[in-house]
């Protein structure tokens, strides 16, 4: 099975150094993957209005790059990317007035009716390869108290992004333990952490992030994971800072011992 | 295409001789090329009559009724649509399930003969079947034909697939309609009321009441119809006015309502080519937009939507069949 | 534009039902950016459903709404009081000079750290 | 549109439930509250008793509008019968429709036994629709009036 | 051909000043067929029925049709007045002239021709009326009650009061249900124990009730007055009639490590267990997954320590056979999963607990002696925060979209409880709604409030998480407009309740209805609340919907004086007016039972001649006379006209429907 890789923005720029994390685990664990061709930006912010169709086309020209491309499975890094990726595809198949504004719009050689799988990174490593193989490829085990933190995008809603249980999710702990660290579990894990907010209320922000921090450090834990550059973001800049706050990628290629 | 009624022959052959079967449904070569007809075939040399082609249109299942109820199993060969109306019938109990031996074979599409002899051809000498097109040879000639042109109407927007069976006879992947199935339906359903009763008074005064439509159609096996059935209250032979025969066909189509897997069969057959799997679209229309899609046939156990209901559906004043 | 249309319009845009709200206050339960906010979540719905939108459209919860989704995915009636914040906002913005960032101030904020994902999120949400 | 005839009087069926809309016809009529007499009542059971048949033959006998009414959805009191004439009568009504012949010579009513009103204002509604269309030419042509 | 007699009522002058009877009378005498036609003032008084009776018998008549008010009021009468002068009562046919006719018409003319249009409807359906007779059958005097909870309980006395004996098959080890777990009932606040108890020994010694513990039924067979039922016993692996449940095997057992099902898995219990100490019967029952001589053949303490040899290790299932009379369905309830509601750390947090965990928690007889501690650490909780609908009125997909309408009473039954055993406990309770109708219960709720000082909460929880040891209850009072975070010691969810899984089997074989929550469905919802549609099948408790301890055991007499009337019967007269399947039509297509809403179709292979000597075995449709009620629903399903219903043939109602046309 090939799946067709999609880095995102920030990852591509700003934060490159988890894009190449995140190819070479993939490769260590024998992942086939190919980036998509020419890639557009995701749009960042689904958007939630009814009449907007617009604002949803470039997020359905990758979706049916990987439809074209590939074999249909394209693979998300960012929860925010998963977040638009995933709820566009879902209107593309289930609500029929977009699907149809959408492909008079693009004029595409075949309608796309949201036939792609939008799968995140995490969920290739549960589904794909299994928490079991990689604990078996690790090389420098984290021996660490890890707090996970999923934010809001990859859980919110549940009924769409069919990620993990909404309130008591397990995927990231169990991540951390197949790379041998300690989960720590503490109630604002899937606490937001103050989002584009921060922008133009850093307050908020603040606020947000502390909690978040001063409640994983309470319960215990020695540095924090999370899957969205936006939250890494606010966490380190915004949180408490006396926790670290580590991309998921850059924790999998350091105990697969891949990263330099 | 030819290669399948070489195996097709073969299957039966083997079959009978291993003793599987006792008996063979299939298709029986006619006079003038393209009149095949439903055939059982008992033995080795019966079976030279059998033959499996671009005209073997016509639906088995319904001759199974009597079929698998007789000493000793029968071989039927089951296009996609025949296996619909072949569960439906296993649904409604009237086919032995365990006297059957079913072997699924591939179908691109049947040809239409009306459409053959618009086009002139009178007699089939033979005829080479493609996925998409057809060549026809009659008299010596070689006509070629894209196969919308000359597939029966029921073909040309069939979508179904091959079912479960014991074996299947398959070569290539069916070739996906180009049409679509209620585009007439709809087309009178945006007709005005009144160019709508113009339409079907033409269509349905054409009908000279041979029951061709009933006898043919694999969902109308009532041991006595309802329409020869004196104690019926609606029995009549024949059409005495212009009403009958839309009570006829009203009833007909609703009789079968939920039971119809649009094999098509009945306008296939009708000799006055009324287009009469127009009113069993309509209702199987009017059912997958008011209580969900449902395809009769499909399997042999769902409940069909006429002895089902939701406590939400919708009120009859609100139901249409048309333009308002 | 008619003040009914415009409530109209909102209930549409956020492909909610405010009707099926049974007025437990789960979403401001949840909301994590409940004490920054003038009009709550549950109030949003409340007020669109009375069609009672100036409050709404002048509200500063429009910008200090997070899309965290909480009220959405907690909601035991299946209202997405989230998207009507949203549909609000979108009101507000679509109209001419309502853009609430300017995009020549974007520069200024760009540091060595701050992630594409939040200017173009931030950007998504308060211009059109 | 025909020329409605002077004293042109339409007949009407109307089939009627025994445990609701046929009680409701009675409370109806102990209440004093008129119809026209040109809607005579056929008591069957259950409105699931009523089969396409009747309609159709109604008409080819010479009936101008055809009415069934039952227990509202819910209350029927075999639990089930009015869900199944609901569905039955929604699709018979489409095909009139798409045949093209006129919709509104059909009609379901739910009339429970203790709406008397209701069930005269529902005959009264629709004696007026059925007169107002006119005789019903459409089914037929060659009706056979004895 | 037919001798009908008409008969038609002046009613005084209600029909007369508006119909002209006479003329009506002679012009229906001129119908063929009938022989006869009379006009009377007062066709249902003493005088006017003589006057049909003796027509019936002077002019020979084999059919009546009386031109009078509403069917619905004299055909009873009629149809007896032709009964006492020979004529089977179902040769009788009312026109309805007065409410359909006279009230309703002012012009004497139309009216009249009205009249005369309804009475030759009616001649033309008795023309093709058949003689019918209503069947009778043999009722059984015995009842099944499926379920030994309160409502099994109460129904079951009553029945076995009355003089008729009863089985009670319960699933679980001992009868009770979920009554027998809980500490103490609203509004009284008496101890569910010094209530039930007793009932459930009275069940034990009253000779007319079996009790049939550790089984389920198994199939259901018949129709009302006579079903066949298979009964599972699952081998206990005791016998129960040498247990004496002394409990010396329970201490002697090594295997202790079985989660203790009766306090909601709060502690443990032996492999071999009596589930309380009153259990009924108080006979003890081996867990197989659990017990090491039934997984491995090692132990056999329990065997060797039994003074009775009640243990037997090679006990196997058995199945019993009864028949019934009448079936009580008592199923009752449990709480629904809290999966999906992981908001409020059910899952997450040991000292997030359900209000059912918590009665075991305040119980004299739970895991902690009545002592109420938190399950974490055993320490008393200092703050109690309760949360009310959860999972009740939820129609996102995650809970039921009912009330469950016991939580907000026994919410405040507990807060008040806490409040008066332990004053220096804070207790806060969100809600949405309070919903206290019944004799007394607002004024309980009240009281939790206004004496007790619970601190009641308008809004919900929309999160609980864990700080620095407290359980963070975080949520909306929308009174002050606010979040409040509110740090517990202990929270307790007021869980949904839903009806017990097994409800869905057993409505599919009794063929009850059921809805779309898996309650069962009434026969009517406010005149026959506690039967089902299908006759003989009885609803007691919450099996039928949500429901306290008074009403249930209100539904519960309630359904135990139906079963009482059915079986003090000794023949069942069955409904005149069923289906019947004209078995040369029928093809056995069996659509029709997809629609009967009884139950009352089957299909049978039947044999055929077919001339020649020939014969064919084919399938056709067979209606029980005594299950249909005659609705008519399989009449029209059937596409070839083979089912029919008698009384309203398709032929009667054609030839009503063409006398009415006739113009």
């Amino acid at each position: 099975m090939k799946f067709t890789y999609y880095p995102g923005c920030t990852l591509r720029t700003k934060a490159k150094q988890l894009d190449i994390y995140g190819r070479k685990s993939l490769e260590a664990l024998g992942v086939d993957f190919e980036e998509v061709k020419e890639w557009q930006c995701c749009g960042a912010v689904y958007p939630i209005s009814r009449d907007e169709v617009a604002t949803k086309l470039s997020a359905v020209r990758t979706l049916n790059s990987a439809k074209v491309e590939g074999e249909g499975k394209l693979l998300t890094l960012c929860s925010a990317c998963h977040h638009v990726l995933k709820r566009v595809n879902g209107d593309m198949k289930n609500d029929e007035n977009i699907r149809f504004k959408a492909n008079n719009y693009l004029a595409l050689e075949e309608e796309y009716a949201g036939e792609t799988d939008v799968i995140h990174y995490l969920e290739l490593l549960r589904d794909y390869v299994g928490f079991d193989n990689i604990k078996r490829a690790v090389k420098n085990p984290i021996n660490k108290k890890v707090g996970a933190y999923y934010g809001c995008l990859l859980l919110r809603p549940s009924k769409e992004l069919a990620f993990d249980s909404p309130e008591n999710p397990t995927i990231i702990e169990d991540f951390i333990k197949a790379i041998g660290g300690t989960p720590v579990i503490y109630g604002m894990r899937n606490e937001c952490c103050g989002a584009y907010v921060s922008a133009t209320n850093k307050e908020i922000a603040v606020k947000k992030s502390v909690k978040v921090t001063d409640d994983a450090m309470g319960h215990g834990a020695e540095l924090l994971v999370t899957a969205c550059p936006l939250c890494m973001y606010n966490l380190t800049e915004n949180g408490n800072k006396k926790v670290p706050v580590y991309y998921f990628t850059e924790l999998l290629a350091e105990a697969l011992g891949v990263k330099e | 295409m030819q290669k399948l009624n070489e195996l097709a022959l073969e299957k039966a052959k083997t079959l009978l001789a291993n003793g599987t079967v006792a008996r063979v449904l299939g298709w029986k070569k006619g006079e003038l090329g393209y009149d095949l007809e439903p055939a059982v075939f008992y033995s080795e040399s019966d079976l030279e009559g059998f033959i499996y082609n671009a005209f073997s249109g016509a639906n088995l299942s319904k001759y199974l009724i009597e079929e698998s109820k007789k000493e000793g199993k029968v071989l039927v060969f089951l296009k996609p649509c025949d296996s619909y109306s072949f569960n439906q019938l296993v649904k409604e109990h009237r086919i032995v399930k365990e006297n059957v031996y079913t072997v699924g074979i591939e179908c691109q599409g049947k040809l239409d003969v009306k459409k053959l002899k618009e086009k002139g051809i009178e007699i089939v000498d033979g005829v080479i079947e493609n996925v998409d097109d057809v060549t026809v040879i009659s008299l010596g000639k070689e006509y070629n034909f894209v196969k919308e042109e000359v597939l029966l109407g029921k073909c040309s927007v069939c979508e179904k697939h091959l079912l479960s069976y014991d074996e299947v006879i398959s070569l290539h992947d069916k070739r996906t309609p180009k049409l679509d199935r209620f585009e007439i339906v709809k087309k009178l359903e945006a007709m005005t009321a009144d160019e709508r009763y113009a339409f079907w008074k033409g269509e349905l005064s054409k009908c000279i009441r041979c029951n061709a439509c009933r006898n043919v159609c694999p969902a109308c096996n009532c041991l006595k119809c309802v329409f020869d059935n004196d104690a019926s209250g609606i029995a009549s032979k024949a059409n005495s006015d212009s009403f009958e025969e839309k009570l006829f066909h009203i009833i007909r189509a609703f009789h079968v309502a939920g039971r119809c897997t649009d094999c098509g069969e009945c306008s296939r057959v009708c000799p006055q080519a009324i287009p009469l799997h127009l009113l069993n679209r309509k209702f199987i229309s009017d059912i997958n937009r008011l209580y969900g899609e449902f395809q009769a046939g499909e399997d042999d156990v769902t409940k069909g939507p006429l002895t089902a209901y939701t406590t939400g559906d919708a009120e009859p004043s609100e139901v249409f069949g048309g333009n308002k | 534009m008619d003040k009914l249309e415009q409530v109209k319009l909102v209930k549409e845009r956020s492909g909610t039902d405010a009707r099926k709200c049974m007025k437990c206050g789960k979403c401001s339960g949840r909301c994590p950016a409940y004490n920054e906010m003038d009009v709550k979540p549950h109030q949003f719905v409340s007020y669109i459903e009375k069609g009672d939108i100036d409050k709404l459209l002048n509200s500063k919860s429009l910008y200090t709404c997070l899309s965290c989704f909480a009220c959405v995915e907690r909601c035991p009636r299946g209202v997405a009081p989230a998207n009507v914040i949203e549909a609000v906002r979108q009101e507000v913005i679509r109209v001419q000079g309502e853009n609430k960032i300017q995009a020549e101030k974007v520069p200024e904020m760009i540091d060595e750290t701050i992630p594409q994902q939040l200017l173009v999120s931030m950007f998504r949400k308060l211009n059109k | 549109m025909q020329e409605i005839k002077k004293d042109y009087k339409p007949l009407i069926v109307a089939f009627c439930c025994n445990w609701c809309s046929y009680a409701g016809a009675d409370l109806a009529g102990s209440s004093r509250l008129s119809y026209p007499a040109e809607v005579k009542i056929i008591r069957v059971p259950c409105s699931c008793r009523v089969n396409p048949t009747f309609i159709l033959k109604a008409f080819q006998r010479g009936a101008d509008g055809v009415i069934i009414c039952g227990c509202h959805p819910g209350d029927c009191h075999y639990t089930s019968g009015n869900y199944f004439a609901r569905r039955r009568m929604s699709l018979l009504f489409s095909m009139l429709d798409y045949l093209g012949i006129e919709r509104e010579r059909t009609r379901v009513e739910w009339v429970s036994a203790a709406e008397g009103a209701k069930f005269s204002a529902v005959m009264n509604d629709f004696a007026k629709t059925v007169t107002e269309l006119g005789e019903n030419k459409r089914l037929e042509d060659l009706r056979c009036k004895n | 051909m037919q001798r009908i007699g008409v008969f038609v009522c002046w009613c005084g002058s209600n029909i007369a000043s508006t119909v002209d009877v006479k003329k009506v009378a002679e012009v229906l005498k001129a119908e063929p067929g009938v022989v006869i036609s009379e006009n009377y003032q007062y066709m249902c008084s003493e005088n006017g029925q003589a006057l049909i009776r003796n027509a019936i018998k002077e002019h020979s008549l084999t059919g009546i049709v009386v031109c009078s008010c509403s069917p619905r009021m004299h055909e009873a009468t009629f149809r007896r007045t032709a009964e006492s002068a020979g004529l089977n009562p179902y040769m009788v046919e009312i026109a309805n002239i007065r409410e359909q006719c006279s009230w309703i018409h002012k012009d004497m003319e139309e009216a009249t021709e009205k009249a005369i249009i309804l009475g030759r409807s009616a001649i033309a359906k008795l023309k093709l009326n058949a003689p019918l007779t209503s069947g009778e059958s043999a009722v059984v005097k015995r009842a099944l009650v499926i379920g030994g909870g309160i409502a099994g309980i109460q129904s079951a006395l009553d029945i076995a009061e009355a003089g008729f004996e009863v089985d009670i098959v319960e699933t679980s080890p001992t009868i009770g249900g979920n009554m027998a777990k809980l500490d103490k009932t609203f509004p009284t606040l008496d101890c569910a124990a010094c209530i039930l108890t007793p009932k459930m020994v009275d069940c034990a010694q009253n000779e007319k009730i079996d009790i049939l513990t550790y089984s389920e039924v198994e199939s259901v067979k018949g129709f009302v007055g006579n079903f066949k039922v298979q009964i599972r016993k699952k081998a206990r692996f005791v016998d129960e009639k040498k247990c004496t449940g002394c409990g010396e095997c329970m201490q002697k057992c090594p295997s202790k490590k079985g989660l203790n099902d009766f306090n909601m898995g709060l502690n443990t219990r032996p492999a071999i267990y009596i589930p309380f100490a009153q259990a009924i019967p108080n006979v003890a029952v081996i867990d197989p997954e659990q017990c090491l001589k039934l997984k491995n053949g090692k132990c056999g303490l329990c065997a060797m320590k039994c003074n009775v040899n009640a243990i037997d290790y090679t006990q196997k299932d058995e199945i019993i056979e009864r028949e019934y009379g009448a079936i009580v369905v008592a199923t009752g309830y449990k709480p629904i999963s809290l999966e999906n509601f992981n908001e409020y750390g059910y899952s997450q947090y040991k000292d997030v607990v359900t209000s059912l965990e918590l009665e075991r928690l305040m119980n004299a007889a739970g895991p902690s002696e009545g002592h109420l501690v938190r399950p974490s650490d055993h320490k008393e909780p200092k703050v109690i925060t309760f949360i009310q609908c959860v999972g009740s009125r939820d129609t996102s997909g995650c809970g039921k979209p009912y009330c469950s309408k016991i939580c907000c009473m026994y919410t405040a039954k507990h807060a008040m409880l806490i409040r008066e055993k332990y004053p220096d406990t804070e207790v806060h309770v969100f809600y949405i709604d309070v919903r206290t109708p019944g004799k007394n219960y607002d004024e309980f709720f009240r009281r939790a409030v206004e004496q007790y000082g619970v601190d009641y909460v308008k809004g919900m929880v929309g999160k609980v998480y864990e700080e620095n040891g407290k359980l963070m209850v975080q949520g909306a009072d929308l009174i002050n407009n606010e979040q409040v975070v509110i740090p517990s010691d202990l929270v307790v969810l007021a869980a949904a309740i839903e009806p017990s899984p097994t409800v869905r089997k057993i409505a599919t074989m009794v063929t009850a209805s059921i809805d779309t929550n898996n309650f069962l469905t009434e026969a009517h919802a406010k005149l026959r609340p506690v039967e089902s549609p299908t006759a003989g099948i009885f609803l007691s408790g919450v099996c039928q919907g949500p429901k306290d301890i008074p009403e249930t055991v209100s539904q519960a007499s309630a359904c135990a004086a139906k079963v009482i009337g059915l079986l003090a019967k000794d023949k069942l007269k069955c409904n005149a007016s069923v289906a019947h399947s004209d078995e040369t039509l029928c093809s056995g297509c069996s659509v029709c039972a997809n629609v009967c809403p009884y139950g009352a179709i089957t299909y049978v292979d039947k044999e055929f001649r077919l001339g020649g000597g020939k014969t064919e075995l084919r399938r056709v449709a067979s209606v029980n006379p005594a299950v249909c009620q005659g609705c008519g629903a399989c009449t029209v399903t059937c596409p070839s006209g083979a089912m029919d219903l008698k009384g309203f043939t398709t032929g009667q109602i054609m030839a009503e429907v063409d006398a009415i046309c006739k113009r």
